[in-house]
């Protein structure tokens, strides 16, 4: 039986809730009518407003309760439609969650998860689409999870749940429809995370979160050009583990990262080349390719987004460039660029 | 205005909030207009009789429900129309969207997404003011909800210890999203005692009539232009549309169609049509007339879009930095 | 306690915590403490009702200044100079300093060094009470600049919501650094009235009497205790020394000598000493002994310290996570 | 006549002042009795209580008055006496002044400069010692300048304020104290900012803030070992312009940098490590070694603080390892690591 992103999400919300009966979740919108974008159904009929609870509009100090829940004896999960809203509680994330285990001497760790889901498309614009990975990444004290299949949403948020340290758990809302044909449960105490969906030998294509969608959906286009490369999928970005990108560079020698939802100064992609960069025993034949969104906010207008987001053309081109030969393929001009699937019709 | 004109200002106002938002509405199933939108139906007597309530030079500055507030503060229609649809004559280039409205001409300064976003900004445009000894106000436009982020009550003690003129319009409809405000706020609170209590001047006024509450903001901001010191207004409204989107909701269970129904029998647009006629300063034929007068206008400007051109991505690409 | 015991205990805390922060002032300037530590000389009255008005499974949570708060709920005071000192020995071994103070045992959660930052932390602590049925209430010190911070109404609105059990005991000393709350906050503003129209339950309470302000806050943590819901507590008080730092500063002008000496001259710990004898309490010659034992006590704790090696960075380097 | 850094920031906010009569300076501290470190004195004698005002501890609703002010008619600079505390006003910065310009189309842009001074030492501990100056450059819309020495300081602090865009304008408190002999004036209109202060062959040092102080106090040693270097100043990070850099890497081809108030990971150091590795045109002889804090909290103590804080030895280290030869020096033993001079006593 198929199940999307979702309802994977969803799948491990309830395990964990029942499983931990201390566990609780709250965020705005948590109990709204369309339950969180389908994650959180059924959780409060199951589990009671006591542990599913809607907030006010008051992300700082919501945070903080979290925070104080989980040091208590309380994890949480806590939850926001638009990861930009969550740039209200900067202090309570920074200077309380990230920090919180370290600087009381190690007495008391925050097990709290942060979900926080990025816009794109149906003019988000520049307040509803941003996804600040690389500033969570940069803070000693968090760890960052940003999973783009249902496998690995349901395993990494059950491990999430369960680490005693804050987790920063990013959902593109496109992912959200993705589906995979079953859940197959791994050992939900490690942030697993890393791992090689394609293998080859030419040239290895790093990305994440909704970046490895887009390469997957290339698949046979890249196949029927007779392109031999790893694609690897990172969704652990920190602590990050470059263990599986890097034997597989001694092999390509050539390096593609995608991170189509991320604007390019100080990324995570950036952080993955300056540490391919720094290491001796990777010599590349090639100069590697970042591919990032350009270092502009996102303009809300379906006329400027075209051009704004990542083609896959762009895509086509960079490993054209690597490689230096020409591939043949066919974009679907039938695509609109800035819904998810035929069905979505906004807004959020 | 000449005496009574602004009976009929007030009204044709409404109107054309209420006639620019259904045509968005009817239109927005197209999916040409492509961003996330909040419409204002219901709620067009606050916007109406505060927006003529200010002067020319005063400014305004509103929050993510704003079209009423933009189109109630001069600002150009077919440049709202532009901006919905993502072109580049929209009066944010496209650029912002609905929730991001601006026409510096009219002196509507901004409307932005974030929920209480815009309201320090607009304390900081009134220490502007008060520092360029201009004697004008800001009206601050913040729903119910904005109460619950922590900064209104820091840029409201600002503007208390420094005695800006400002005026806060608290459009409280009740929701917040779906959510009630008895589940997000004390039950007993009152807005305007609490205003009072953090040291502002709280007022709680009605949309019932709009011509009176025309009156009542006018006396406010001209004792807040002698006397510059924060007014914080509470007006309970309401929206007969959905949170975001075109179409109705009482399917989704978390309000009443007899809520609703109350609330739209006592339309504010309606109220006002039957005053001018009963106080016998418009007949009805004058009002259908201004009616489709209005109406024509919105049509034109709606229909103006179709000669509008694609934009490109690079029409923009440089306004990151000034 | 026994009956009138408490009397003994206060004046004890009391000089407990003015001897211990005196120590730490005589000390300061050998340059061995080296972090930014703010004392509560002047303010032990108000730790000192509370700290015991808390059974020993409530919790209690604070600011910056927090020693007093700290040794208050029965945190341990060799660990505290430790602290200061950077060993890891201290109660945070050493790796937070003055301003991050902690003793688990004794259910004193914490105390952080951001304005208003550990306000939330407090209510989270207190929903997770109400979650397990705990019939213990937290206490949030916080001092006059919290109310200033967005996030101090937005934590307090959502306890009230919850019905959380909640004391926030708000120090005034008057001063955020070098200003005076009358350039910060409006001029006529009562806190306990404000906490009121918020949604709380406000009250004014007074230092003078530690005794009196004893069995005031116990009363009230037993009302909170019964029937959960946040209760805001104003104590005016005020500090003697600088804001951060072991010095007299009233050289730098931003307050008066004769400020200062008119709560010198009402010293709580005088008051409560005269009242333990002229009540007949104690007698002149039990208190004489009891403050030998408590200095005795607080010297032998600080010598301790000599006795401790330097710690080093690896020590600590794995504790960023858990 | 010698002119530290803070006289400097404190001679261009006159400057500034006096000739735009629209400029406005608050923040927390500003009209303390010691002026917030010295670099506002006089200024509100000078120019009154309205232009140069304190504030109420609202970091948050403070920013959004600068912007407010700033697209009406004041230009303005806020400052805030640790980074740390501007967490909490994340919202405005990112939301409102980093996109303001651009999301309403072009018409209104927000000149505003918010100086962020950083802490160091004295048990400045985890949350008044945080220098973030990676979150701003990943940002679209904001410009991020960190000067090292009062010449910098002063010639950008106007270009900063003169600039119509948001500036971050970050000060390394251990700066303040720093002498020159005087100031040379320069061009205000321009954000220039990156300076080679020593010429060489054998290697390229990059720095900035306050590591350009700890390198230029190398120099003698480096000299007597006969270390022939390139050394860059880099007080503009964002827009960050690497000319200066590859230059001197097409010569040297060996690249240390030094960035010893950051941590690693999607810092800038990574950033421009990653700009290099993405040059076709450059090509290094020995992998770049990048010396940054460590990925952990900034603990209190003075002992742990001296093993967490980047020391002398080990910049020496690195340059050894990079040319691959031993290099004599002697540390100055009775230096103490966590104060920036004799006379600092804390506590901030
Ligand atoms: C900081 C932040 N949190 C959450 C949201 C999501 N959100 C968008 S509109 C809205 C409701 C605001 O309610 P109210 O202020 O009452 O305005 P109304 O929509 O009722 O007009 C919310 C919570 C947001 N935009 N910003
Ligand atoms: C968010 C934030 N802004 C500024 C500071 C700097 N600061 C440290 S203590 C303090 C004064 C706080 O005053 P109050 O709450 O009255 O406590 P008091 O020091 O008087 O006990 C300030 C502003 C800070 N620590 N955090
Ligand atoms: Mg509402
Ligand atoms: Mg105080």
């Amino acid at each position: 039986m198929a199940i999307t992103f979702a309802q994977a999400i969803n799948k491990a919300l309830h395990e964990e809730m029942k499983r931990n009966k201390n566990l609780v979740c709250f965020g705005l919108g948590i109990n709204d009518p369309l339950r969180f974008f389908g994650t959180t159904k059924n959780l409060k009929e199951k589990f009671g407003d006591e542990r599913v609870f809607e907030t006010p509009t008051s992300e700082n100090a919501m945070t903080g309760v979290g925070v104080g829940m989980s040091i208590h004896k309380n994890p949480c999960v806590m939850m926001h439609q638009r990861l930009d809203f969550f740039l209200l509680a900067m202090d309570q994330l920074v200077n309380s969650a990230a920090k919180w285990h370290y600087m009381f001497g190690g007495q008391k760790s925050v097990p709290i998860t942060i979900r926080l889901i990025v816009g794109k498309g149906w003019g988000q614009g520049p307040t509803h689409s941003q996804s600040l990975q690389s500033w969570f990444a940069h803070i000693p004290g968090l760890k960052v999870v940003m999973p783009s299949l249902p496998n690995d949403a349901y395993n990494l948020l059950k491990s999430s749940i369960r680490d005693p340290n804050p987790v920063i758990f990013i959902e593109h809302r496109w992912l959200h429809e993705i589906e995979e044909k079953k859940i197959l449960i791994k050992d939900s105490k490690k942030n697993i995370g890393t791992k090689l969906l394609n293998k080859g030998r030419d040239l290895t294509i790093l990305s994440y979160s909704l970046s490895t969608i887009e390469i997957l959906s290339m698949k046979k286009a890249l196949f029927d050009n007779n392109v031999s490369y790893d694609h690897i999928d990172i969704a652990t970005l920190k602590p990050l583990n470059l263990n599986l990108l890097k034997n597989s560079l001694k092999k390509t020698k050539k390096l593609l990262i995608v991170d189509t939802i991320s604007h390019p100064i100080c990324s995570i992609g950036s952080e993955i080349l300056s540490q391919v960069f720094l290491d001796k025993k990777i010599k590349l034949k090639k100069n590697p390719i970042l591919i990032s969104l350009p270092d502009i906010p996102t303009p809300t207008s379906f006329f400027y987004t075209k051009d704004f987001y990542v083609s896959k053309k762009k895509i086509f081109n960079s490993i054209e460039k690597i490689l230096e030969r020409k591939l043949r393929y066919n974009l679907d001009l039938n695509e609109i660029h800035d819904v998810p699937n035929k069905n979505f019709k906004g807004p959020f | 205005m000449k005496k009574n004109n602004f009976y009929k200002e007030i009204y044709r106002l409404q109107k054309t909030i209420r006639l620019t938002e259904n045509k968005i509405a009817k239109n927005y199933k197209k999916y040409k207009m492509r961003c996330p939108t909040h419409l204002s139906i219901g709620q067009e007597a606050v916007a109406a009789a505060s927006g003529l309530a200010l002067k020319n030079n005063d400014i305004s500055i509103s929050y993510h429900r704003s079209h009423a507030h933009y189109i109630a503060k001069g600002g150009n229609i077919k440049k709202l129309f532009a901006e919905l649809f993502g072109f580049k004559e929209g009066c944010s280039k496209g650029v912002g969207g609905s929730m991001h409205l601006i026409d510096v001409k009219k002196k509507f300064y901004a409307s932005t997404a974030i929920v209480s976003n815009s309201i320090p900004v607009g304390v900081g445009i009134a220490y502007s003011l008060k520092l360029n000894k201009q004697k004008n106000i800001v009206c601050i436009y913040i729903g119910d909800a904005s109460l619950e982020e922590g900064v209104f009550y820091e840029s409201l003690n600002f503007a208390i210890i420094k005695k800006l003129p400002v005026v806060f319009i608290c459009e409280n409809n009740f929701y917040s999203v779906y959510t009630h405000l008895k589940d997000r706020q004390p039950k007993d609170r009152e807005f305007y005692k609490l205003a009072n209590s953090l040291g502002a001047k709280g007022y709680r006024l009605r949309q019932n009539n709009p011509f009176k509450l025309f009156k009542e903001l006018k006396k406010i901001n001209e004792k807040v232009r002698k006397n510059p010191f924060p007014h914080f207004i509470e007006i309970k409204t309401y929206r007969y549309l959905e949170h975001c989107g075109p179409n109705d909701d009482t399917n989704l269970g978390y309000r009443t169609n007899s809520e609703l129904n109350k609330w739209k029998k006592n339309d504010t647009i309606n109220f006002s049509a039957n005053y001018l006629v009963k106080k016998k300063i418009m007949t009805k034929e004058k009002i259908l007339k201004l009616d489709q007068e209005v109406k024509k206008q919105i049509d034109s400007d709606f229909d103006s879009m179709k000669r509008l051109r694609s934009p490109k991505f690079k029409d923009i690409m440089k306004l990151t930095y000034r």
